[in-house]
């Protein structure tokens, strides 16, 4: 099976008893870096909670914000509502908008884990819910929320999506056929 | 019902007859039968024939060590494969399968002329001959040689199955499920650890299944079987049959691979042939078991000689008698039983030859309980029939004197020459090996990984034994991860260890240069191609299997090994450590391809990166040419138009009026920060102090050695904020360069990089009506050329999106660049093409991008440059801040080499004639006349029609080029030499008259 | 596949998600134009190749992104340690002497 | 020396095979040498079987810590070829070509070599642009190399599959139908022979632990597992080891060492008649004359001298190879194995002088220094005689990192754009 980038649209894209492949409508998605010493005057300036673990989520009303590394956080809000990208911050920092860079699917069902078990290398479970990392997934850098237990969600680069979603959807047949 | 079959024996369904074919025969078995425990149930034992002498061979173990009942199975159309093992092959009604290495037939294969022959074909008998003459060896010999070898035939249609893998985490990976493997599991699991257990076979069980009679805490061993079984499964263990542990990799990683279908009738929807599992676990336990080891005498190898354990395991598993009348020969205990389960079924048992003086004397008592013949200190010194071995010669042993052979009559001759611990995968660790001279065996030492050896694998003998390490190693592991843990004593009755002797060659009283005893059966390697070979001076154990590829047939030696370093230590006069063991080596039995590919095959292959707009190239006809993961537009061809006419087509619609061109491939980095414009001057040749926010420049890049890597126009934003361009190949390379200085060379700097290529679609207009095209959807932007001049980019609105609108052309062209998020690329590019409708806008690609980049002198990294090209060869020694104190590759500018003046440099090139297109990768010389090897100053790196300039055109690196100017060189092709002029490499509109309004 | 620490991540992952960015502690000069050919040869080509503890980077570039040190047994493969980039190269001797 | 014949063969297979004779003597270290080559791979008993039969210099050691030709000669996938891009490399590898024809019946040592080409695949414009070039600057130099649209490959080699549609499609191939294949065991075993018969002294299991020098600088001889030896002069040619050995004589090189590895399938009758290879998809096979697929993999992305490797370049490998060559899907692997390869900053190897006086050293081929075993050998034994570079491996110096003038086939293989 191919997947277009074209056919991807929000919406199902795969179910099976194992597992569901959802893609989730577009949202407002941030890289923010900073150094640590800076960390808090930027959370301050920004209004947001900057998590000081790399994997940690926090959340500020609906806006999440991930730590993928020791400078780095992704910030995900839903659209329009990204107050926080306008405020002035004096400190030293980068904030540059990615919100069309990645594609974004909800892998659910009682086999969600053992699904990414096809492209994951790392252990899906060392990923706690409430979590997320950047990772990798067959040949694409993803990053992974673990939502719930049975509840990840991927974001992907959006030309590495159709090859990486044909994978899952492949995956919830072949679970469910087990 | 053959006469071969015990009725209400074993484990296969009696009552559920299974038909397949062998060689068009149709066969009948039983479900739960493999290929070679029916044919032997139908009295078959000859299944193949031998590698290099043809010989008829037959079945000799029962499991995944079979050298030599390999067969070519097939389901349909895609579905054939050779080199199956008959052994390991379960039956379902249709199955066909062939026998191989034959010609014409099975019963008569005209290869059999080798064996005849068999003096000649010594061990490295290839290496001293076939050298004359000379041309012979590729055109007659090889052929010859390579006609005879082989096995199977190879697939020749494509695979019709799927294939599938995954991930797994475990805390502990028990590797085998025999007695030792289950208890293992058992105690691992009973501390609430993760745990996986895998079986090469199709059930669980190992030895047990050959062995019914023992009690294990007073269950039948197949009641505790199938106990132990459920209760692993409550535990939640993960069972895995049909699953070969195929290697053993870093830090405890195991590659798995699972058969799904091949054993079935109907393949399941949705379910993949085989799948193969990469196992992470935090302790491994390997519980193989032990291999048998068969005697070498001459004569071992016909059809219906067989391992005395691979007939126990016929006999109690698939309830299976290997013949009516049986002689054994061996050197330990264990074959005994065999002979006295086939004599309780029914076999008459003709003689049992011990090669030991003393034998346990409960065995004697049960030999002559059944009236078995028992031969102590004999030996067997051959055996005869064609087809099938009709008889065995057995000879009293003396003092070391071999007496006068008295033949048996015989339809099946078993064999035991002892017991050898599976440490293949042990192996694959590097773990080292200790040779234990009691069990004249090697036996694991030091571990290199978190790993357990438990039961026969440490040379603990027998169900009692393997049961008892097996819960010990288990609770081992699980100690070692951190559980308290404890392993249980279970009792098991009749259990039959045994002791043995081991040899060398059987004594013999024929001259031991005519035996054809074999040590490796499908190589047909003999005992004395071995002695030879130490003969011939080949003193490391590799050399001896290399020599005589011992040890290197499909079985990997697990048959071989032990036999061919007793008999080459033997032959050296040394002890067998010191001769050592050959390192065994992934897969621990040969494994599909498919099985490796995966999920990568076709589709699935690799990725294939598209841009937000290329559906609609697609849809409207383009040619795509792949460039690194994404595919791009190469061209639009109308209908009747090949390559050269769209382009020729496409560039003249963009000089003329409107091109519209696919650019979101472009790598695009953002660079922010205070330190912005310091990491870009240290990054880039360029100075980009000056560079005012809202201008853009052309950025040249090289590595630490000062070449080119990669350039791109660059745009200012803000004073913090850069937006850099790469080539579409180079942007992860270049954003990995980026990070790589700032983090560990610049980490000063309070600047950071993200990558933007995909957040963009990238729509470039070029052509004089660009301009006109735009200005109704930029929302009252001033495009003028003071607000908006060449080399320039804002942030605007465009058709209501947000927007980086560059002014920058790579044509020549006025151009522009509009980037817009990605997910409305698609929109604005229809929206362009259906305003556009009046400037017969024309969608080009790679290519003629190509052609009006070359017309205008810009070169393309990768293409006009290869690695070794600095700025001053490529004509941009004008892109160097020489002001600046460093910047990455300013130090090996100056090292001797780069500035040497007769280096090669970038130039135009028009050929005389004014007609001839060059080749690309064409070759210059300077004096067409001289003889081979000629010496060559450059190369055409592109060439092109060129619509512009009326004529080709060509871009060449030619060794001091830029100061030949006007000089005719020649390019000699195969039919004709060709003559040019350099010239400067800008063809057209050299004053850029065209960039302006 | 190697397993592999981040030191910034502090979680053992699979060498999949890193890649190998070769040998540590070469230091660029800072001012590039005042070293000798030599030297800019060193920086560029010369290497260890130690046969045995290896000073090497690693990044972790399907993951936090960072550049980082390790100590690697390159007869074994085995990490001995692992560290963030701008610390002290670990003593060696400390390192192995719980090992040998 | 028993010499080797047809005949030899039948009178030896009347005589139940009992004349054969050792073909080369285990040696034991004289106390000095003219010359010590330090490790036993075809290049080093290659070097010292030139050293003896061209110049004479018989007192010779080849010095091996393990068994011979157990190194990279034993653990490569024999690919054999000369359309090398740049003058020097091409010239070099010609050389070796051209005696590769003749070692058979120089050697009086069957080693297979088979000239059945080996054929490139160009699977993009770049490559075919790459490819391309190769052809023309062969073709000057007077290398064979000849280009081959995709149906033309297909032609010369049945099981490609040139299917437009393909991840990777064929945009055409170059081949050169003089390169090939050999047996890899016997090139070793075949120059061993035939130097000791020369007299020279093939010393294994036996370690150079270090390179002695004196106090002018000037080699002295090695240290080994089993004493000092003098010479004055020392050859390194220790494929994989090179760094640590030189390192003992106080000489840094630009080397990195990296694993290689390679398998082989099952063996099946004949039914792949060339070599391909496949730079993009990282995969090389050809057949061998037992019938396995000899299938060669790029190195892993570290250094190690583990001779490993991981799990996840050998499952890219193989899938690329049944993505080239689909029927192949259902074949097995029997097994793989694992080398070790001393890689240089350009791809090319160092051959020749040292800075150290009576040094010299043959390194850095990467994953390709089986082809050049008989060229490489024969120029260094000139060499090592004269104490001068040979006209076709003066390029190959160590000075060249330091000027700038590499010879770089991988940057000329360069994908960007």
């Amino acid at each position: 099976m191919t997947i277009h980038p074209h056919d991807l649209t929000p919406g199902k894209i795969a179910e099976s008893a194992a597992c569901k492949v959802h893609m989730l409508d577009p949202v407002a998605r941030f890289s923010l870096r900073a150094h640590e010493p800076e960390r808090k005057a930027v959370a301050d300036a920004l209004e947001l909670d900057l998590p000081w673990y790399v994997g940690d989520v926090a959340k500020t009303g609906e806006t999440e914000v991930l730590n993928l590394g020791p400078d780095e956080w992704l910030i995900v809000a839903p659209e329009g509502q990204t107050d926080f990208a306008s405020r002035t911050v004096d400190a030293p920092h980068a904030l540059t908008d990615i919100s069309d860079r990645e594609l974004t699917f909800r892998i659910t069902g009682p086999r969600a884990s053992d699904l990414l078990t096809l492209g994951c290398p790392r252990d899906p479970d060392s990923i706690k819910p409430g979590q997320g990392r950047r990772t990798l997934f067959d040949s694409a850098t993803v990053v992974l929320w673990r939502d719930g237990e049975n509840d990840f969600r991927m974001d992907i680069w959006r030309s590495f999506a159709p090859h990486a979603v044909s994978l899952l959807a492949l995956g919830c047949a072949e679970l469910a056929a087990e | 019902m053959s006469k071969f079959r015990v009725a209400g024996r074993g484990r296969v369904r009696h009552d559920a007859p299974v038909s397949f074919t062998f060689d068009g025969r149709t066969i009948e078995g039983r479900q739960g039968d493999t290929v070679a425990s029916a044919l032997l149930a139908n009295g078959t034992h000859l299944m193949g024939r031998s590698f290099k002498y043809h010989r008829p061979r037959g079945p000799v173990a029962a499991g995944s060590e079979e050298p030599n009942a390999l067969i070519g199975t097939r389901r349909g159309k895609g579905q054939y494969e050779p080199n199956t093992r008959a052994t390991m092959q379960e039956i379902w009604p249709g199955l066909t399968t062939t026998s191989q290495n034959k010609y014409p037939h099975l019963k008569f294969d005209l290869g059999a002329v080798n064996d005849r022959a068999y003096m000649l074909f010594s061990a490295g008998f290839y290496y001293k001959t076939f050298m004359w003459p000379a041309s012979f060896w590729d055109k007659v010999y090889e052929p010859f040689i390579r006609a005879a070898a082989g096995l199977g035939v190879s697939p020749t249609e494509e695979d019709v199955d799927t294939y599938a893998s995954r991930y797994l985490h475990t805390d502990v990976l028990v590797v085998g499920a025999g007695p030792a493997g289950l208890e293992a599991a058992r105690a691992a699991a009973s501390t609430g650890l993760r745990v996986t257990l895998v079986d090469e076979h199709a059930e669980m069980g190992g030895a047990l299944l050959s062995e019914p009679h023992v009690q294990i805490d007073r269950l039948p061993a197949w009641d505790w079987l199938a106990e132990q079984i459920a209760e692993l499964q409550d535990m939640g263990v993960k069972l895995m049959t049909r699953t070969t542990a195929i290697g053993y990799y870093h830090q405890n990683m195991v590659g798995l691979c699972q058969k799904l279908t091949d054993h079935l009738e109907t393949q399941p929807h949705d379910t993949p042939r085989e799948r193969l599992w990469r196992v992470r676990a935090g302790q491994v336990i390997l519980a193989q078991g032990a291999l048998e080891k068969p005697l070498v005498f001459d004569g071992n190898d016909r059809p219906g000689v067989m391992l005395a354990g691979a007939a126990q395991t016929y006999l109690n598993r698939f309830g299976v008698r290997v013949g009516d009348e049986i002689a054994v020969v061996t050197s330990h205990d264990s074959a005994y039983h065999a002979a006295f389960d086939l004599a309780d079924c029914g076999s008459r048992i003709a003689v049992i030859v011990d090669t030991r003086a003393l034998v346990d004397d409960a065995l004697v008592a049960e030999c002559a309980r059944r009236g078995i013949p028992l031969k102590r200190s004999h030996t067997v010194t051959g055996t005869a029939g064609r087809l099938r071995v009709k008889s065995v010669t057995v000879n009293a042993v003396e003092g070391g004197h071999v007496g006068k052979g008295r033949a048996y009559k015989c339809d099946a001759l078993l064999m035991c020459g002892g017991w050898t611990p599976s440490l293949h995968l042990f192996s694959h660790t590097k773990g080292s090996l200790k040779w234990d001279a009691d069990a004249q065996t090697f036996l694991p030492d030091r571990m290199t990984e978190a790993c357990q050896i438990a039961g026969a694998g440490r040379g603990l003998w027998g169900i009692s034994a393997a049961l008892q390490d097996g819960a010990t190693m288990g609770a081992e592991a699980a100690r070692a991860l951190g559980r308290d843990a404890a392993a249980r004593a279970l009792h098991a009755a009749h259990d039959r260890p045994g002791t043995g002797a081991s040899h060398t060659e059987l004594p013999t009283d024929q001259p031991a240069s005519r035996a054809k005893a074999f040590v490796d059966f499908q190589n047909d390697v003999t005992a004395k191609d071995l002695r030879l070979a130490v003969k011939e001076g080949m003193r490391s154990i590799e050399h001896v299997k290399r020599y005589t590829t011992n040890g290197m047939a499909t079985d990997q030696g697990k048959m071989s090994n032990i036999n061919g370093l007793n008999i080459a230590a033997d032959a050296l006069g040394k002890p067998a450590p010191q001769v050592g063991l050959t390192t065994f080596r992934p897969p621990y039995t040969p494994t599909s391809f498919g099985a490796f590919a995966g999920y990568h095959r076709g589709d699935h292959f690799e990725l294939t990166r598209r841009t937000p707009i290329d559906g609609w190239a697609e849809d409207n006809g383009a040619v795509f040419e792949p460039v690194s993961l994404w595919r791009r537009a190469r061209y639009f061809p109308r209908p009747g138009e090949d390559m050269d006419a769209a382009v020729s087509r496409e560039c003249r619609a963009t000089r003329a009026s409107l091109g519209i061109f696919d650019a979101s491939t472009l790598g695009k980095i953002e660079v922010v920060g205070p330190d912005a414009a310091a990491f870009m001057n240290r990054m880039y040749t360029n100075p980009w102090d000056k560079l005012a926010p809202g201008r853009a420049r052309y950025g040249l890049l090289l590595g630490d050695d000062g070449y080119i890597r990669d350039d791109g126009v660059i745009g200012r934003l803000a004073d913090d904020r850069f937006h850099v361009t790469t080539t579409t190949g180079g942007a992860a390379r270049v954003l990995n360069m980026m990070e790589d200085y700032l983090q560990t060379e610049w980490s000063d700097l309070k600047v950071w990089l993200t990558s933007t290529t995909e957040n963009w679609a990238v729509i470039a207009l070029n052509g004089p009506n660009a301009r006109k095209l735009i200005a109704p959807f930029v929302d009252g932007l001033d495009l003028g050329d003071d607000a908006l001049p060449h080399m320039s980019v804002t942030e605007c609105t465009f058709m209501g999106h947000p927007c980086r609108l560059f002014r920058i052309s790579f044509t020549g062209e006025l151009g522009f660049e509009i980037n817009v998020p990605a997910r409305h690329g698609r929109a604005v590019w229809d929206k362009l093409i259906e305003a556009a409708a009046e400037y017969d806008i024309t969608p080009y690609g790679t290519e003629t991008m190509h052609v009006l980049r070359a017309e205008k002198g810009f070169i393309i990294v990768g293409q006009d440059t290869d690695g070794t090209v600095t700025p001053d060869d490529a004509g941009l020694g004008w892109a160097l801040g020489r002001k600046k104190a460093d910047f990455v590759g300013k130090r090996a500018l100056m090292r001797p080499d780069l500035v040497l003046a007769n280096r090669k440099q970038l130039v135009g090139l028009l050929t005389d004639d004014g007609e001839t297109k060059l080749e690309e990768g064409a070759q210059i010389v300077l004096d067409p006349d001289q003889p081979k090897p000629m010496v060559i100053v450059g190369h055409v790196t592109s060439s092109y029609n060129s619509d512009a300039a009326g004529r080709p055109i060509a871009l060449a690196l030619i060794e001091g080029g830029q100061g030949k100017m006007g000089e005719t060189v020649h390019i000699p092709m195969p039919d004709r030499t060709i003559a040019a002029k350099i010239t400067s490499p800008q063809f057209y509109d050299p004053n850029n008259d065209r960039l302006k309004l | 596949m190697l397993l592999i620490r981040c030191p910034y991540c502090d979680e053992t992952l699979p060498e999949l998600e890193f890649a190998y960015a070769g040998e540590a502690h070469i230091a660029r000069a800072l001012d590039p134009s005042s070293v000798t050919d030599e030297d800019w040869r060193d920086f560029l080509f010369i290497r260890s190749n130690a046969k045995g503890p290896h000073y090497e980077r690693w990044r972790h570039v399907h993951g936090c992104g960072r550049f980082f040190n390790a100590v690697r047994d390159t007869v074994t493969d085995r990490f001995l340690t692992t560290y963030k980039a701008g610390e002290a190269k670990p003593d060696l001797e400390t390192l192995t002497g719980d090992a040998r | 020396m028993t010499h080797f014949s047809a005949l030899s063969l039948l009178k030896n297979a009347i005589s139940g095979n009992k004349d054969w004779t050792e073909q080369w003597p285990d040696a034991q270290p004289k106390t000095e040498y003219d010359v010590i080559i330090v490790g036993a791979g075809g290049h080093g008993l290659g070097c010292a079987y030139y050293l003896a039969k061209e110049h004479g210099i018989t007192n010779v050691a080849v010095i091996e810590k393990g068994w011979l030709g157990g190194g990279n000669t034993g653990r490569n996938t024999t690919i054999i070829r000369s359309n090398y891009l740049y003058d020097e490399s091409a010239r070099l590898y010609d050389h070796a070509l051209d005696l590769w024809e003749g070692l058979s019946q120089e050697l009086n040592y069957n080693v297979m070599f088979s000239r059945r080409g080996v054929m490139m695949l160009a699977h993009n414009v770049h490559d075919v642009q790459s490819f391309q070039r190769h052809v023309h600057a062969n073709r000057l130099n007077g290398v064979d190399n000849t280009w081959l649209t995709a149906q033309q490959a297909k032609e010369f080699c049945p099981p490609l599959n040139i299917s437009p549609n393909a991840r990777y499609p064929v945009m055409g191939a170059a081949l050169q139908r003089r390169a090939g294949t050999a047996r890899h065991d016997a090139v070793a075993w075949g120059y061993a022979r035939a130097a000791a018969a020369r007299g020279v002294d093939i010393i294994q299991n036996c370690p150079v632990t270090a390179i002695r020098r004196g106090p002018t600088g000037a080699v002295e001889g090695v240290e080994t597992g089993k004493g000092f030896i003098k010479a004055r002069k020392v050859a390194v040619s220790a494929a994989g080891h090179t760094s640590v050995v030189m390192d003992s004589a106080g000489v840094r090189m630009p080397l990195e060492s990296y694993p290689l590895q390679a398998l082989v399938s099952e063996p099946v009758k004949p039914i792949f008649p060339c070599v391909v290879m496949s730079n993009s998809v990282h995969a090389y096979i050809s057949q061998s004359d037992k019938g396995e697929l000899v299938i060669g993999s790029g190195t892993d992305q570290y250094t190690s001298y583990s001779q490993r490797g991981g799990l996840p370049l050998i499952e890219h490998t193989v899938a690329a190879i049944c993505e080239v060559f689909p029927i192949f899907n259902r074949m097995r692997m029997l097994r793989k194995w694992g080398g070790i390869v001393d890689v240089t900053p350009d791809r090319s190897a160092i051959l020749g002088k040292t800075p150290v006086q009576g040094l010299y050293v043959n390194c850095g081929w990467g994953t390709g220094g089986f082809k050049a075993t008989p060229g490489a050998a024969h120029t260094l034994a000139w060499t090592v005689a004269k104490d001068e570079p040979h006209k076709i491996n003066a390029p190959f110096t160590l000075e060249r990192f330091t000027t700038g003038r590499l010879i770089d086939e991988a940057a000329a293989a360069a994908v960007a754009h």
